[in-house]
């Protein structure tokens, strides 16, 4: 085929889970160009946080994100309370760092998961997921909630641990060690899987520096970046834990380097289990926060959170500010698209554990009700007509149901 | 004529073929899952789903040549169901056999995947092309040694009628031991015929939505899926009788029974095969192909002729 | 070292095992844990300070004074996130979280539920 | 390892007017405001070539009534963070765009301009970001005499649908 072809990918796409556009030029199946258009899930949450307490806030930053909700609302409170200048409680940082590394598992596998569906793997999927599932029942037993934990409170964390829990999460992070080291293996010996991974995508370090690469994405490129290293923050600079980089600069490199990083997490849960100290778990915050401003960094499980905190002396913050991972990463995509595959695309944005709700914060927008456009009510509507004209009605139905279940 | 009749609408003609298409689907799934550890669709599920679409509304792309859109899905039952005619199931006989129907059958098997590039193809649906210029890519990939492993069978037992080269490994059990790098190699040209995991590439959800049948819907989506369904089964018959082609020409009792276990055998090595793989990029198909199935399959027709030439005289 | 096919035992082996996935509604896992579910809300203890609608992210929670120091609490299931905030806020204890977790209705308007 | 301080001493060496507009807070963590857009692209340039601050973390947006500001947030490989405030006039908020130094700044920029209203020089074509393609002209959600009753007075956005 001589001619080129500009092919869609999203907004709506099998390959995405969230909506990103995609124009991909296609040569055959070569990629000559591509461009990408986000924003799609920009919800208002900046401006939303200007006008709510930090209470209140707490919780609408760790909705951000489903799968890192932790990530952000921990890298929103450090920011809080480092303008609040609180004096931690030990016990509540261990807790805290807890739950980062138990979602980092979580993170991860849901990603080898994502990775193995993309190139059409779906067993991988479904076992990891059925693995994840024991890091989801931990967080659960933790903290209350499967997802968006809702553990943190400025000045520590909401909810004690028990003995019994940290024996559970010992035993499922046992488990968790022997499957890891099966998908390990897994990966680096299944030819079929190697071949869809290695080779592709590839990012040079120097661009990796250049684009502004973070997370894993970077590691993987040879750039030793981690948060957690450079800035410690929680109690990570009690930890032992080696910082995993990869050369491959593909995606294998970047599927070795979050396997080998679940492993140092499971070094690091045993460290937090087996050094928590007692005490209390949370210091007293004040509803109004001095005026001040900073700057917090946090190493979500896709790359580094940095959340920028202005205070003015009352119960609101002045300006919140949210850069996500994604958001840095999606720059780097453009360059691993190119000159690549149509069939390596989805596993190529993949690679990147792309989350675009992370990415895309801020505005409302109430449903359009303009001219030609249909509101659900409507479309409601106009699919009972349809199925009315053909001889089908099951209006009744709902009211049936109602009236069944009495609810 | 009533006989005839009957054997082509309803036992083991369409009627049949139809319902043990649900059945064979349902086993597939069920072996897909459990082979993942999950617990699998219901016994009803894959007719539930058949009429569901059934139900739907068919949306024909405008800029689409309605004509061929329509007529391709019939097209592909159709020379599915033609192909069955030609297969010795449990007797020692096919309805229409002839000498060189087992070419025939090829042939008819190959229609399927060209009504999946035409209907892909006048989808006018960027995607829908992609897919369809793939199926056709991967059409050049498989159906080489798919036709070779088959035919060195065929030249073993030394006739192009199916049903004699099943009498001849009947009556010479120990044969189809030889044939075994060909039963491997059409089992993987299978997958390819079939466009499953890890060749089902026209079709890669995560890549170019459903490829070739994007834009289809309602009816005409529900007759392709049920068209395919029925070439599984007619092509797991297919190697049934040439390769696993023992116990024909017993009564029926009997011998439908183990036609029934051996095409569920082949469905068996298919879901097990779909489950263990990630699926190839297009031009690792090509190599993997070119490089290791039409090799082996080769080699199979040499091993042939000289086992024909040698210990058969 | 390359083993095509690695995860084929695994599979096999599953078709013996009882398959992982939990059949809701017919099997229901019990929730372990503090669970956050709907919240339980104890009228004798509430005296009306309203530090629960000042902290709720989602402006879920409503406190009605219906006669001298007697007050109830209006919760709309389809705006609660079920964070529990409120109950930590509370400085009676008025607030309970339960581990309920069936909470669909059918019609919208009975998702505002008296507690 | 180099603490703070001691980056915000070579700093001041190099430009010693920045001494009451720069702030240690805690280790780590540079503050510098440069008030003066003209002076603040040297500021950056010696910030980068000099004292290694190679990644660009984000530029955060700030309505600070009669000015707009951006803090652009800069790191270095040793984990201190330097934050360069500067600020333009509300009414010509012209930057000029960091992309030859970082290029990762494209999108920061772009989500400058569309949700402060910032204008930036020098940033090639390309799709906004963050907001739909739809978005009427002069709408800067962060701003702070913005509201969402805005956009009600534009069709056809912010009608909200009738409920039944």
């Amino acid at each position: 085929m001589a001619k080129n072809v500009v092919i869609p990918v999203g907004p709506q796409h099998p390959a995405l889970k969230e909506p990103a556009n995609f124009s991909l030029t296609l040569q055959g199946e070569k990629i000559l160009e591509s461009t990408i258009r986000v924003g799609y899930n920009h919800r208002g949450i900046e401006k939303a946080c200007e006008e709510r307490t930090y209470v209140q806030d707490m919780y609408l930053i760790e909705r951000i994100c489903g799968i890192c909700s932790h990530s952000h609302s921990t890298a929103f409170i450090q920011a809080v309370e480092e303008i609040a200048g609180l004096e931690m409680p030990g016990r509540g940082l261990y807790i805290r760092t807890l739950v980062a590394e138990l979602e980092r598992v979580h993170s991860h596998l849901l990603w080898l998961g994502v990775a193995g569906h993309e190139v059409g793997f779906d067993t991988l999927m479904m076992y990891t997921w059925r693995d994840r599932e024991i890091v989801m029942d931990l967080l659960q037993v933790l903290t209350g909630n499967r997802v968006n934990y809702g553990i943190n409170t400025i000045g520590g964390v909401r909810r004690d641990v028990t003995k019994e829990q940290l024996d559970d999460v010992m035993k499922g992070t046992q488990t968790l060690e022997e499957r890891t080291k099966y998908y390990i293996e897994l990966a680096t010996q299944e030819p079929t899987l190697i071949q869809r991974l290695s080779g592709v995508g590839v990012l040079k370090p120097e661009d990796a520096v250049n684009l502004g690469a973070v997370g894993p994405v970077a590691r993987a490129s040879g750039v030793a970046r981690d948060a957690r290293k450079e800035d410690p923050y929680a109690v990570y600079a009690d930890l032992e834990f080696n910082l995993i980089t990869d050369n491959h600069n593909d995606v294998f490199g970047r599927a070795v380097v979050r396997l080998l990083e679940l492993m140092e997490s499971y070094k690091m849960i045993r460290q937090l289990v087996t050094k928590m100290p007692d005490g209390p778990i949370a210091a007293k915050a004040p509803r109004k926060i001095p005026a001040g401003e900073a700057i917090s960094r946090y190493e979500a499980p896709r790359g580094e959170d940095v959340h920028y905190v202005k205070a003015n002396g009352t119960e609101k913050p002045e300006r919140v500010k949210v850069r996500a991972p994604t958001l840095a990463n999606i720059q780097a995509v453009t360059k691993m698209l190119e000159n690549g595959q149509l069939a390596d695309m989805p596993i190529v944005v993949a690679a990147i554990d792309p989350c675009f709700s992370c990415t895309d914060r801020a505005i409302e927008i109430v449903s359009p009700d303009g001219p030609g456009i249909l509101v659900w009510k409507d479309l409601r509507e106009w699919s009972i007509e349809w199925y009315k004209e053909r001889g089908l009605d099951l209006s009744g139905l709902n009211k049936k149901l109602i009236s069944r279940l009495g609810r | 004529m009533v006989e005839t009749l009957f054997y082509i609408l309803v036992f083991p003609g369409f009627v049949f073929l139809s319902s043990l298409s649900f059945i064979t689907e349902f086993v597939d799934r069920k072996l897909y899952a459990r082979f993942q550890n999950r617990a699998g669709p219901p016994f009803i599920q894959p007719l539930a789903d058949f009429l569901k679409l059934v139900g739907k509304e068919d949306v024909i792309p405008e800029d689409s040549s309605p004509a061929i859109f329509k007529f391709m899905p019939i097209l592909a039952l159709t020379a599915v169901l033609t192909a069955f005619a030609y297969i010795p199931l449990w007797t020692t006989h096919g309805l229409a056999s002839f000498q060189g129907d087992i070419i025939v059958l090829l042939y008819l098997l190959t229609i399927p995947t060209l009504t999946f590039f035409l209907a892909g193809w006048y989808s006018t649906s960027l995607y829908a092309k992609i897919g369809a210029v793939r199926t056709i890519t991967q059409l050049f990939a498989y159906e080489v040694p798919l036709f070779m492993a088959v035919l060195a069978c065929a030249i073993l037992a030394d006739s192009w009628k199916t049903a004699d080269i099943a009498a001849f490994y009947s009556a010479k059990p120990w044969l189809i031991l030889v044939n075994l790098p060909a039963m491997f190699v059409a089992l993987i040209a299978l997958l390819g015929k079939l466009e499953r995991v890890p060749f089902d590439i026209p079709e890669a959800e995560t890549e170019i939505v459903a490829g070739t049948f994007t834009e289809y819907s309602g009816r005409l989506l529900a007759l392709f899926r049920l068209g395919i369904n029925i070439e599984t089964i007619v092509a797991a018959s297919l190697l049934a009788a040439v390769m696993i082609p023992f116990g024909l020409g017993l009564p029926w009792w009997f011998g439908v029974p183990l036609y029934l276990a051996k095409i569920l055998f082949v469905i068996f090595c298919l879901a097990l095969l779909r489950s263990v793989f990630a699926r190839f990029r297009i031009d690792q198909m090509m190599r993997f192909c070119w490089t290791v199935l039409a090799p082996i399959a080769f080699f199979q027709i040499i091993l042939n002729l000289i086992i024909k030439g040698f210990v058969l005289k | 070292m390359n083993k095509p096919g690695k995860i084929g035992g695994l599979a096999l082996s599953s078709l013996l095992k009882k398959p992982a996935t939990t059949k809701y509604p017919f099997v229901k896992e019990p929730m372990i844990g503090k669970f956050r579910g709907k919240i339980k809300f104890s009228q004798p203890l509430c005296i009306g300070c309203k530090i629960c609608m000042r902290d709720c992210p989602s402006n879920a929670i409503e406190i009605v004074k219906v006669g001298e120091k007697q007050f109830e609490a209006v919760l709309d299931l389809g705006k609660c996130i079920y964070c529990g905030q409120c109950v930590d806020s509370c400085p009676k204890k008025a607030l309970e979280l339960t581990g309920e977790y069936e909470l669909a209705v059918l019609d919208p308007k009975t998702l505002k539920v008296k507690i | 390892m180099r603490e703070a301080d001691q980056v915000r001493q070579e700093l001041l060496a190099k430009f010693p007017w920045l001494d009451a507009s720069s702030r240690v807070s805690r280790s780590r963590r540079l503050w510098v405001e440069v008030s003066d857009y003209s002076k603040f692209a040297e500021v950056l340039n010696f910030a980068v070539k000099n004292l290694d601050f190679d990644i660009l973390c984000t530029i955060t947006g700030l309505d600070d009534g009669p000015v707009l500001s951006a803090v652009y947030h800069i790191a270095a490989k040793d984990g201190i963070i330097l934050n360069l405030k500067t600020s333009v006039p509300r009414d010509r908020p012209v930057l000029r765009s960091i992309v030859p130094v970082f290029t990762n700044a494209e999108i920061y920029e772009r989500e400058l301009i569309d949700l402060l209203g910032f204008k930036v020089e020098g940033l090639r074509e390309g799709k906004r970001y963050p907001l739909p393609d739809g978005w009427p002209e002069g709408q800067y959600p962060l701003r702070k005499d913005w509201k969402p009753e805005n956009l009600d007075a534009i069709t056809p956005y912010g009608k909200p649908p009738k409920e039944s």
